[in-house]
């Protein structure tokens, strides 16, 4: 082969891939900024302005967010960058603007507790490094850059789980960082298994696909799932979810909302190149959706029985965050466009209630309650927070009038449609038990509303006009408009025409 | 030349070996030694395919990302259990379980 | 416009008086004010006597020879359409006549005796409706009109009765009534479900027209059992006598008069739907009843109760006629029954009265009801003996009363067959007969005759006239001529025909013979000395009487009373006690299977919760290691 | 207002609340007047609605549509749902029956105490959902105010309940989330395989269009020609299983009815008179908006089973009611019971049945608002609802007990009231019926003896006798009604008579609407 | 050569068994250490020199030493063993033989391409390629890997520069 040949048209792509990377650019530049901005302006040092690195990041999260946008509108079809390294589609885009708005309202949770956090600057930074991570996570296709983005993520949540500087952080930065390295260690042994078998380091290429068409042994299968371990581990999904429960009640409530969707949605979306990939168009002889499906249906069980019996609000809703990681696998499960797109429309909506209920759990949590006897009586002195948490908690069960309702609806109209196409009894499996989990959830999403409400117990009135039930009310009437009226976002993610 | 199988073979041995560590030492460095037993094992994996597959050095590019990582990872891991290691006094993440279920 | 049609008009509004009239008695009742229900008495009696007039009204226009039938819709059902209306013919117009003056009467007789109950509105009240719905029966050319006025004359009849909520007795008889009442009406759901089912309507007129396919006996059956509840047949009749908690007006009006004869009424008026089998079932439970009555009757001390008894005979002869065919008969019977029973039942009321009243006075407690307590009246309540003694008379049948010639009537009527099955029929219907004169003439022997008289009974005064008068005009009333001119013959304004003399001769000769053995022997069960030796000339024949008939009928009366009290409560009670047992297995069942289910559900999620959150021991290594150990079991279920 | 008046009545007190949300919580009265007003203004617009509705008719009236929402589905063509109203003559009589309960209700509400301004804008929520969901066509819409009935009701209970109050909302809770899930999942069924009239691709949740069979998809699951088979039955008989399940455990029909006694015991008595007039009644009419004539191949086929399951709720109703020693749960039971009939009617599939069954569920509602109020007035007096603790009421509170008499002689089917007429129908129903056995029929009368059985049982024990008062209460405490009680009472009796004598009334409108339902179900099979 | 690999392999996994039996920790990092260089003298004799370096470099060089500051800094406190106790053989073995075995059962079962060396133009080493295509298809996770080293700084400098004045708070 001839090296000096393929030079310059590859540094023509380099150049050209360059003008996609406008979020990730002002990500990294503002990564550089916060951290200078720590350095330099001694008042941050000092913590006394602690808030100037929040909102500079805020800031690079809201620019990214718009670029992100911009390029949703400007390109319609997929386009492969460095070489194929990373993908660039409407897929990553509609993810690279969740990710991008999770960030901005985990940095807005975490404006009111800065004061009493050392090393905001570094915060900011880690917060964006997760960000960032997602960003490359939901683009990449080539083995390398989906391990080391995987790794760029982890490596700012061990930091980030550990930020509450007391014991139980360090514990549950040590935990995730020992679990973590482990699966990502074998997540890279499966990998290195299938190039192996392809050789070629990018899913989405072309001989990637043949490779697999020579190999369909056992190996494969389990090089596969040796590879899907690290996505699950990051997704927080069966096998690999024992870490979230502990991690969840270690961590600051802002990283904790944080975890619950970042990493989740960029696992999902690596997660669903990779079954993508290699069902290799569907000729593979393994069942690679029923396998997706299995594990859907376990996660959203264990995640769903797990959550019934805990005290712990935080560590209840890491068992509800594996619950629902479980339903976007149904998605992937089901693996027909409309099933995508319904796990995007998933996917937002998960995201407004998630943010709606830590919000006011960092609230509920800044007022002395952690454990979910502790809102006894409480709905009573403070019923607007209790009741703008309790739409969030119906819309994360699913019942209406909340978007999750819609958002479940589809998401098993997609399932169904996949059964009703390819007439795979399997998938009716995973609906019953879907659907009866749905039951099952409502019970300990309703603890805290009934305790607040129906328990008796001693609380103090307080005021209504807070900046979190401004937030939270925002954010609950995004839901129930999202239940009224889902044509217009729906309409939207139609757009998203999903391709390797 | 030596048959892939080898290097295969080679890399299971260390990759369980490193699985065992992970699971037996108690000490939390000794399990970042394992840890980084079992990347090894994956680079030797790239490494050894990357001869089956000759004509691009994506292989070999791949293990030395890993081998960065892996140091990454080797220094935050120690960071991480330095910190913790202040704040128990020990380094065996079996005496550092608060975080359990209830 | 043509006589015929103003007629009709006329008809119309007599019958919307009679009708109305103690409607308006019991809601005006409801409305006085409770310092002023000393009115009551008068209003409702004033209402009952238009209902009277308007009654007369309508027999003198509607006449007893053509039926006549006015309807107008009610609702509608998809495209068929169920309607309302009076049916009115002769048995209707008897019928009408009876109920509004044996009502008024008794309204009258209530304004004495109730006068002073706490809670006397709500008696009038009840009474009124009674009334009205019982018209409603009569009058309603539609079963299920009638069957709606059924049940509510149980309901009214469940309220009177327990009109003294005090005592645990009335509630528990009350509700015994009802309870009985509604299982037969459930007979009466069945029949007409089954008529409606086959023809489509619940017109009286237009079910002769139709035919229930297979149905016939089914049906007739299914109604014979809501008439057996209503009407105290056997087995169904033990309600009856507990009845007589209530008030003793409301016995003779409802438990004697009207309400148990409204079953013999439903039963003439659909004959027609009645297969031969079924009107020989009718005919056997008649005549059962008529002799376990009558047996019954001799074996109680209690005056009510005996009373009650005798009812229950003697509806099982009219039971008896209708399943013999003689409907005309059986009217008959029912009309004189009512005038002379319900004179019974109100001289028994005066007498209870009137003791009550010396009770007060001399503060000793002694039960009135027992006639071993009594005795010796007929001097100091003459009127009251007078008029017990006509009505008994004409209960027992004797020659130039009514009850004889209704009597006669129905047994040429059974003879008129000339089959075997007939003089069957005949010969018991003769023995019950028999009885019932030797009770009766008991009854009058131990209440009035028969001497144990007391001091103090000397201050015993004779009733007030608002209740003598009404148990004179019933006792008039149960004289000859309200059937017929001839003392003799029963053909009169209602039912031609004449006995065969045979026939006649029979009755009074057992009528006769039954009295004149009854009296040999109560006279010297009473031991009234100075007519001992009379009797030592006859000692042989009251041996024989004695053991040939007395001991065997006591026996058999202690047995039937046995049977009543014992085994058919027991029956029932039995089936009571085993409803409530089920039904607490049923609450169980409930309790520990279905909420059992609920939950084990419940509890296998949480143990599923339990097993999950096992893995969480909060140890890493565990973590890695339950990590791998899921990988190598995901492949290995998905391999295998 | 020519023709939103459904809308209207959805939306008034979804207003009212709206309002209250900015009364100060101290304000008890205000609160107390605006839920009145709210019912009683709701009482004019239904009387507006029932004179517009005329009487000759037998489809829908008052009609208001619009789209909500329609989405893309890709490859697969669009969903659409809409906001689509309309009364016929089975949901008039309901929303009528509802806005009266309402109203009656809110006078009984007088007496809450307990954090009264949550207490009243959960009522007026649970007044829009109900009426909503009896006025609803469109399947999405009707799911959304049938689950808006769910967490209301659950605080309800849960808050304002008696002593074991968590227990049995939670109970409810549970058993109503499942059957709204299996509902869920036939209406999932239901919008995948019918579409819009004319154009294939739009999936629609429209009742109306998805009532007649050539609006579903050739081969699609619940095709009614050709549909598919799952474990060797027809996908439509599980939908409609389904749904029965669903809305039978609303209704509430043996073995799925064991919410029921605990939530009424525990709720406050305005709560439970909502829940035993009205949300009992959703199912019901649930059954037969939806689930038959969307399935009426399946309802013939299984209608044996609904028979059935009906007869045994009547029977096992009435046996439980007398084991039971609570007067407030006795009532509950008698619920069951009841329910039964309605159940029994919808089997028959006969003009009497259906038109027995609606009537019933509307005198029902009557009646037993009037139970629940009874004892509630006990409730109010001494807080003790035991019967065996009581006797010889009957002397010292006179108006009450003839208020009892008429309640409980309503309640067991005496002449003359709407009771009767109801049951009388669904026996002509079920007797006349070619699809279930007679034998149903007969057993099913059983149930009027056992009625008349306990509720006379009662009555003696705890009226007639001696006075005297055991437990807690004193005889003291036992005054008679007051005017509130009294003017609760009296439109309560009087309905129940009218309807009882002049069944017409009612007919007039139900009677269409069962020609409408017979003639779906023998066409349709 | 081929002996070469197969001496290296021994050593790589004997030391690598040395980590599981060692008693000390401290000899534990020496047995990584040994291991290492056995893997990087695999790397040596299948044309990876590159990578064998950097193995070198990096591991033995960067991560077994810094590991050795761990091991000094948790093993000063005095009182404290440094020794490395075991537990939970049983699991560990079970797994680790699970998974041994299930392993190379698979890689014997299939077949791979045979091993050939890489091809190289006149004029150039493996290294030159080597860089060129760092520089040109692996740009991207070259940036990014950078990117991850300042993370992993700051990340570090977080967690090393917190003194913790109330360690239960």
């Amino acid at each position: 082969m001839n090296i000096e040949g393929g030079l310059p048209e590859k540094l023509e792509w380099i150049r050209d891939s360059l003008e996609f990377f406008g979020p990730e650019l002002i990500l990294f530049t503002g990564i550089i900024i916060v951290l200078c901005a720590g350095i330099i302006v001694p008042s941050v040092r000092t913590g006394r302005s602690h808030g100037v690195p929040l909102i500079l990041a805020l800031v690079t999260t809201l620019l990214a967010c718009a670029l992100s946008l911009a390029d949703w509108n400007a390109q319609g079809e997929a386009t492969d960058l460095f070489g194929g390294m990373v993908i660039n589609d409407r897929f990553s885009s509609w993810l690279k603007i969740v990710c991008d708005l999770a960030g901005a309202l985990t940095l807005l949770l975490s404006l009111p507790s800065s004061q009493e956090r050392k090393h905001v600057s570094e915060y900011a930074a880690l917060v964006l490094g997760v960000v960032l991570g997602a960003h490359f996570l939901s683009m990449s296709v080539g083995m390398v850059m989906i391990f080391l983005s995987l790794e760029l993520i982890s490596i700012s949540s061990y930091v980030l789980a550990g930020y509450s500087f007391r014991q139980a952080g360090a514990e549950g930065s040590l935990k995730y960082f020992l679990f973590g390295t482990a699966s990502s260690a074998i997540m890279l042994y499966g990998l290195s298994l299938l190039y192996g078998l392809t050789g070629s380091g990018i899913i989405a290429s072309r001989e990637f696909a043949e490779g697999l068409m020579e190999h369909q042994s056992l190996l494969l299968l389990v090089a596969g799932l040796l590879a899907l371990a690290g996505f699950l581990f990051k997704m927080a999904a069966l096998p690999m979810h024992l870490w979230a429960p502990d991690v969840y009640e270690a961590a600051p409530m802002p990283v904790v909302a944080l975890f619950s969707v970042v990493p989740k949605l960029a696992g999902l979306a690596v997660l669903t190149r990779f079954v993508l990939a290699v069902t290799a168009y569907g000729q593979t002889a393994f069942d690679w959706k029923a396998i997706v499906g299995l594990i859907a249906i376990l996660t959203i069980t264990a995640g769903n029985v797990a959550a019934l019996r805990q005290v712990n609000a935080k560590r209840m809703m890491a068992w509800s965050s594996i619950a629902h990681s479980g339903f976007l696998l149904i998605g992937v499960g089901a693996l027909t466009e409309q099933s995508v797109q319904f796990m995007m429309f998933y996917a937002a909506v998960y995201f407004v209630a998630n943010y709606v209920v830590f919000g006011y759990l960092q609230y509920f949590e800044s007022r002395g309650l952690q454990t979910i006897p502790d809102f006894a009586g409480t709905g009573r002195s403070d019923p607007a927070a209790h009741t703008l948490l309790l739409t969030g908690l119906i819309s994360l069960t699913g019942i209406p009038p909340t978007a999750g309702f819609t958002a479940k609806l589809l998401i098993f109209t997609g399932l169904y449609d996949a059964y009703r196409t390819t007439n795979d009894p399997f998938l009716l499996w995973i609906l019953v038990p879907g659907l009866l989990n749905t039951v099952i959830s409502l019970f300990y999403y309703l603890r805290i509303p009934y305790y607040a409400f129906i328990r008796d117990g001693q609380s103090t009135p307080v005021k209504y006009l807070t900046w979190t039930n401004f937030l939270g009310l925002v954010l609950v009437l995004i839901l129930l408009g999202l239940f009224f009226r889902p044509d217009g976002l729906m309409g939207w993610i139609n757009k998203i025409t999903f391709v390797l | 030349m030596i048959p892939i199988e080898h290097y295969l073979i080679l890399s299971a041995m260390l990759f369980s070996i490193g699985l065992m560590v992970v699971v037996v030492k108690r000490n939390a460095i000794a399990v970042l030694l394992g840890l980084e037993l079992m990347l090894n094992a994956a680079n030797i994996n790239l490494v050894a395919f990357n001869l089956a597959h000759p004509e691009r050095l994506d292989g070999q590019m791949f293990a030395v990302f890993v081998i960065i990582v892996a140091a990454c990872e080797a220094a935050v891991g120690l960071a991480i259990i330095l910190r913790a290691y202040r704040l128990f006094h020990t380094a065996v993440p079996d005496d550092i379980s608060t975080l359990k279920e209830s | 416009m043509s006589p015929d049609a103003d007629i009709a008009y006329l008809i119309v509004a007599a019958s919307m008086i009679v009708l109305s009239a103690p409607l308006v008695s019991g809601i005006l009742s409801a409305l006085v004010p409770v310092r002023y229900s000393w009115l009551v008495s008068l209003t409702a009696s004033f209402m009952l006597l238009i209902a009277v007039v308007g009654a007369v009204l309508l027999a003198w226009t509607a006449g007893l020879e053509q039926t006549r039938h006015f309807s107008t819709e009610w609702f509608t059902l998809g495209g068929s359409t169920v309607s309302a209306g009076i049916l009115i013919d002769k048995y209707a117009v008897v019928m009408v006549l009876v109920v509004t003056i044996v009502s008024f009467l008794v309204h009258m007789y209530s304004a004495g005796y109730m006068a002073g109950d706490t809670s006397m509105r709500r008696y009038f009240v009840m009474l009124g409706f009674f009334t009205f719905t019982m018209l409603g029966i009569v009058l309603s050319d539609n079963l299920l009109i009638l069957f709606m006025c059924w049940e509510l004359v149980g309901f009214s009849s469940y309220m009177l009765i327990g009109h003294w909520m005090e005592l645990p007795s009335a509630a528990k008889a009350s509700r015994k009534a009802y309870i009985m009442n509604r299982v037969g009406d459930l007979g009466f759901i069945a029949g007409l479900m089954i008529v409606y089912r086959n023809t489509g309507t619940f017109d009286i007129t237009m079910l002769a027209g139709h035919a229930l396919q297979g149905w016939e006996t089914a049906a007739a059956l299914c109604f014979f059992l809501a008439i057996t509840a209503k009407s105290a047949q056997f087995p169904l009749l033990t309600w009856l006598p507990d009845a007589m908690a209530g008030p003793t007006p409301v016995s003779a009006l409802i438990h004697a008069a009207t309400m148990v004869a409204a079953g013999v009424f439903l039963l003439a008026r659909i004959h027609f739907l009645f297969p031969p089998p079924a009107l020989q079932v009718v005919a056997a439970v008649g005549l059962a009843t008529a002799l376990t009555g009558a047996a019954a009757a001799l074996g109680h001390f209690d005056i009510k109760r005996i009373l009650a008894y005798s009812t229950v005979s003697q509806l099982g002869l009219m039971i008896t006629a209708l399943g013999m065919g003689a409907k005309d008969a059986a009217m008959l019977h029912l009309f004189t029954h009512a005038f002379f029973k319900a004179g019974l039942f109100l001289a028994a009321g005066a007498i209870i009265h009137t003791l009550h009243q010396a009770q007060m006075s001399t503060g000793e407690t002694y039960d009135v009801q027992d006639i071993r307590n009594l005795g010796g009246l007929q001097r100091l309540m003459p009127v009251t003996f007078g008029v017990f003694l006509l009505c008994g008379a004409s209960l027992s049948g004797l020659p130039m009363f009514s009850g004889f010639q209704s009597k006669e009537a129905i047994l040429s009527s059974i003879l008129h067959g000339h089959n075997t099955w007939g003089v069957m029929v005949a010969a018991l219907f003769i023995l019950a007969a028999f009885l019932t004169v030797v009770y009766t003439f008991r009854l009058i022997w131990f209440v009035f005759i028969n001497n144990t008289s007391r001091p103090q009974w000397t201050t015993v005064p004779e009733v007030p006239f608002v209740m003598r008068f009404p148990m004179i005009v019933l006792a008039l009333a149960s004289l000859w001529w309200i059937v017929s001119p001839n003392p003799l013959s029963f053909s009169g304004w209602f039912m031609t025909g004449n006995a065969g003399a045979l026939s006649t001769l029979t009755s009074m000769a057992v009528v006769l013979g039954a009295l004149v053995f009854a009296y040999l022997f109560f006279r010297k069960k009473a031991a009234v000395p100075k007519v001992a030796d009379i009797l030592t000339s006859t000692f042989y024949l009251d041996t024989v009487f004695a053991v040939l008939v007395i001991r065997p009928v006591g026996h058999l009366s202690y047995l039937f009373s046995r049977i009543d009290r014992k085994y058919i409560d027991g029956i029932l009670h039995g089936a009571a006690y085993a409803q409530v047992t089920l039904a607490h297995i049923v609450a169980w069942f409930d309790k520990v299977i279905i909420d059992g289910l609920v939950n084990l559900v419940a509890r296998l999620a949480a143990w599923t919760g339990a097993l999950v959150r096992t893995f969480q021991s909060g140890n890493i290594h565990m973590y890695i290691f339950w990590a791998g150990i899921g990988l190598v079991l995901l492949t290995l279920f998905i391999v295998a | 207002m020519p023709d939103h008046i459904l809308t209207y009545l959805i939306f008034l007190p979804v207003l009212a609340a709206f309002l209250a949300l900015f009364v100060p919580r101290d304000r008890a009265m205000w609160f107390k007047v605006l839920n009145l007003a709210t019912c009683a203004l709701q009482v004019i617009l239904v009387i507006m609605a029932v004179s517009r509705y005329g009487r000759e008719t037998g489809e829908l009236r008052l009609e208001e549509r619009m789209e909500w929402f329609s989405l893309n589905l890709g490859t697969w063509g669009n969903l659409k749902a809409e906001y689509f109203l309309g009364v016929d003559g089975l949901s008039l009589p309901l929303i009528a029956l509802s806005a009266f309960v309402m109203l009656i209700a809110a006078i009984s509400s007088w007496t809450i105490v307990k954090s009264v301004k949550g207490y009243f804008i959960l009522m007026l929520i649970l007044n829009a959902a109900i009426i909503g969901s009896f006025a609803a066509l469109d399947l999405l819409l009707f799911y959304l105010f049938f689950e808006f009935m769910l967490l209301p009701m659950f605080f309800l209970i849960g808050i304002w309940g008696g002593s074991r109050r968590e227990y049995a909302s939670i109970k409810f809770f549970l058993y109503t989330l499942c059957g709204s899930i299996l509902i869920l999942v036939a209406f999932i069924g239901l919008y995948i395989s019918g579409s819009a009239p004319g154009d294939v691709a739009t999936h629609t949740f429209n009742i109306m269009h998805l009532r007649d069979a050539g609006n579903y998809l050739p081969g699609s699951v619940l095709d009614p020609s050709g549909g598919w088979v799952i474990g060797g039955w027809p996908a439509r008989n599980w939908a409609f299983l389904l749904l029965f399940v669903g809305f039978t455990i609303k209704l509430p029909m043996v073995p799925f009815h064991t919410w029921l006694p605990d939530a009424h015991v525990e709720a406050p008595t305005p709560v439970s008179v909502i829940l035993a007039a009205l949300l009992l009644k959703i199912g019901g009419y649930g059954l037969m908006r939806i689930a038959y004539p969307l399935f009426p191949d399946a309802a013939l086929s299984l209608s044996w089973l609904v028979g059935l399951f009906g007869v045994v709720s009547i029977i096992y109703g009435a046996l439980t009611a007398m084991a039971s020693k609570d007067l407030k749960r006795l009532i509950a039971y008698s619920s069951v019971s009841h329910m039964g009939f309605v159940l029994l009617g919808m089997a028959s599939a006969t003009q009497e049945g259906v038109t027995g069954a609606v009537y019933q569920m509307v005198s029902h509602g009557v009646i037993t608002t009037m139970l629940f109020l009874i004892a509630g007035v006990l409730y109010d007096r001494t807080s003790d609802r035991m019967i065996g603790n009581y006797s010889g009421l009957a002397r010292i509170m006179p108006i009450y007990f003839a208020v009892v008499l008429i309640a409980f002689f309503a309640s067991l089917g005496l002449p003359g009231f709407s009771g009767f007429i109801a049951e009388i129908m669904v026996f002509l129903g079920a007797f006349r019926s070619e699809v279930i056995h007679l034998s149903l029929a007969i057993i099913a009368t059983l149930g009027l003896a056992l009625g008349a059985a306990y509720y006379l049982w009662t009555l003696q024990r705890m009226f007639f006798g001696p006075l005297h008062v055991r437990g807690a209460a004193t005889a003291e405490q036992l005054v008679d009604l007051g005017l509130r009680e009294k003017t609760m009472f009296l439109p309560l009796a009087a309905i129940t008579l009218i309807l009882g004598i002049f069944p017409q009334l009612l007919l007039r409108y139900v009677d269409t609407f069962a020609v409408g339902f017979v003639a779906l179900l023998t066409g349709g099979s | 050569m081929i002996y070469a690999f197969y001496i290296f392999a021994f050593i790589a996994v004997a030391a690598a068994a040395g980590i599981v039996f060692a008693r000390r920790l401290f000899h534990a990092a020496l047995f990584l250490l040994v291991s290492f260089l056995g893997v990087a003298g695999i790397y040596a004799v299948s044309f990876a020199e590159w990578v064998a370096v950097t193995q070198i470099l990096v591991y033995a060089g960067g991560v077994v030493v810094i590991i050795i500051f761990g091991i000094m800094l948790t093993a000063r406190i005095p009182g404290r063993p440094t020794a490395v106790s075991n537990s939970k053989w049983f699991a560990g073995t079970l797994l680790a033989l699970a998974a041994m075995g299930f392993l190379i059962t698979l890689f014997l079962s299939e077949s791979f391409g045979t091993a050939t060396a890489p091809p190289v133009e006149e004029g150039f080493t493996l290294v030159n390629r080597f860089g060129i295509v760092l520089m040109t298809d692996y740009l991207l996770p070259f940036e990014v890997a950078g990117l991850l080293l300042l993370i992993t700084l700051v990340g570090a400098a977080v967690l090393a520069a917190t003194r913790n004045n109330n360690p239960t708070s």
